[in-house]
């Protein structure tokens, strides 16, 4: 089992702001996670402006997955 | 480190300001401000990701302390609804000397406005809409770019 | 401006910090230390030039606010004898945005120890010597260099 | 009349804070005043390291000096 979160606009988009997801395969990736979702909710995500962290540590898209973790998906981020 | 809903002044979080050993104290105060490029602000909502947030900011001054010779950091980063004139965030760095205060805490919001997982929401009188933050929604210059800007009411 | 001996809190003269409008404040709080390069410190005294000094640091905020598109700008320099973790100095500057803020703070700071009316003794348990900040002095590459550094029981 | 100032080191080292000094001449410079309190106080005052105002306000050594002004000599100045 994956844990999945949405944050801000994608949050919002979507009305989820978070979810458990049958984990995959061994080497899925967080990009291949993202299709799924995609296909899922039946919509793209983020236009090509989206951030991904996996066990809260921003990690690029082509990021292995492990059953357990925690996945968020969110727009750039806006702080300071 | 220190993620909160609350307000905060300067002085309860700095009291004097000094420290021990510490010649030099450089602070950066972010506050609201009441009219943004767009619209006036009634107020900001800061959604962030509890967890990451206060992991990436301790990275982040772990970081600072490695790459500057400083003795102490302090950061302060506010959630939730916020109106004009009030805190968002405080970074304060103490030195022996001024130049690695100073670049250490510009380093440190710079890094900070990059990377730590808080986004804002503007509140103005005709809707609310997302702080975006990202060249091609600024530029405009990246073919088909659609980004995730969502539009509702106040 | 203030130029005065009594000590003073980032609390005291900063509030919230924030002012309507600036997005930004940076500020520079500079503190005795209790060592410097050559000996442990049990006081500093300052001594200053009353008349220019106030003169030099209206001159110092003018020009920064020429420079950088900054909002508002205050600078407190105390004189007198001061114990180590005390204040000496504070430059808070207020701004739209954070670079002009980083930048106009910096400059303060680097033109008011170049120009402003200040001089600075160090009480040591061995004596007392005149702080020197100059190249010559420090990096005795002047040939036939000789500095009025006057040594005299603390 | 001119009125003369000393500070830090300086102040020290000549025991004399300010004095009034009579105006020596049109087209006397700050330069040509130092000379004359070198020669005064029978010591050079800063091994080359002095500066000066006029009024208040910083100036080179060629700076020329009115009747009336206030005049202060100081080593490199140290605060912040």
């Amino acid at each position: 089992m994956l844990h999945v979160k949405f944050f801000a606009s994608v949050r919002e988009r979507l009305g989820v702001g978070e979810m458990d997801w049958d984990f995959p395969s061994d080497g899925c990736t967080v990009g291949d996670l993202l299709q799924q979702l995609e296909a899922h909710f039946g919509q793209d995500l983020a236009g090509g402006h989206l951030l991904a962290a996996r066990n809260h540590v921003h990690v690029p898209f082509s990021e292995p997955l492990r059953d357990g973790d925690e996945v968020a998906f969110f727009p750039p981020v806006t702080g300071g | 480190m220190r993620v909160q809903s609350e307000p905060f002044t300067l002085g309860e979080v700095l009291g004097a300001g000094s420290r021990p050993q510490a010649g030099a104290m450089v602070t950066f105060l972010g506050t609201v401000r009441d009219v943004s490029e767009h619209a006036d602000i009634l107020a900001l909502e800061i959604e962030h990701y509890p967890g990451m947030t206060e992991r990436e900011l301790e990275r982040l001054a772990q970081q600072a302390e490695q790459r500057f010779p400083i003795l102490d950091v302090l950061i302060i980063h506010r959630f939730g609804r916020l109106s004009p004139e009030e805190p968002i965030v405080l970074v304060a760095v103490w030195s022996a000397h001024r130049a690695a205060a100073f670049d250490a805490c510009r380093y440190l919001i710079d890094v900070l406005k990059s990377s730590a997982p808080f986004w804002k929401k503007e509140i103005t009188p005709t809707g609310a809409h997302w702080v975006t933050d990202c060249p091609g929604c600024r530029a405009g210059t990246q073919t088909g770019h659609v980004h995730p800007d969502v539009l509702e009411e106040p």
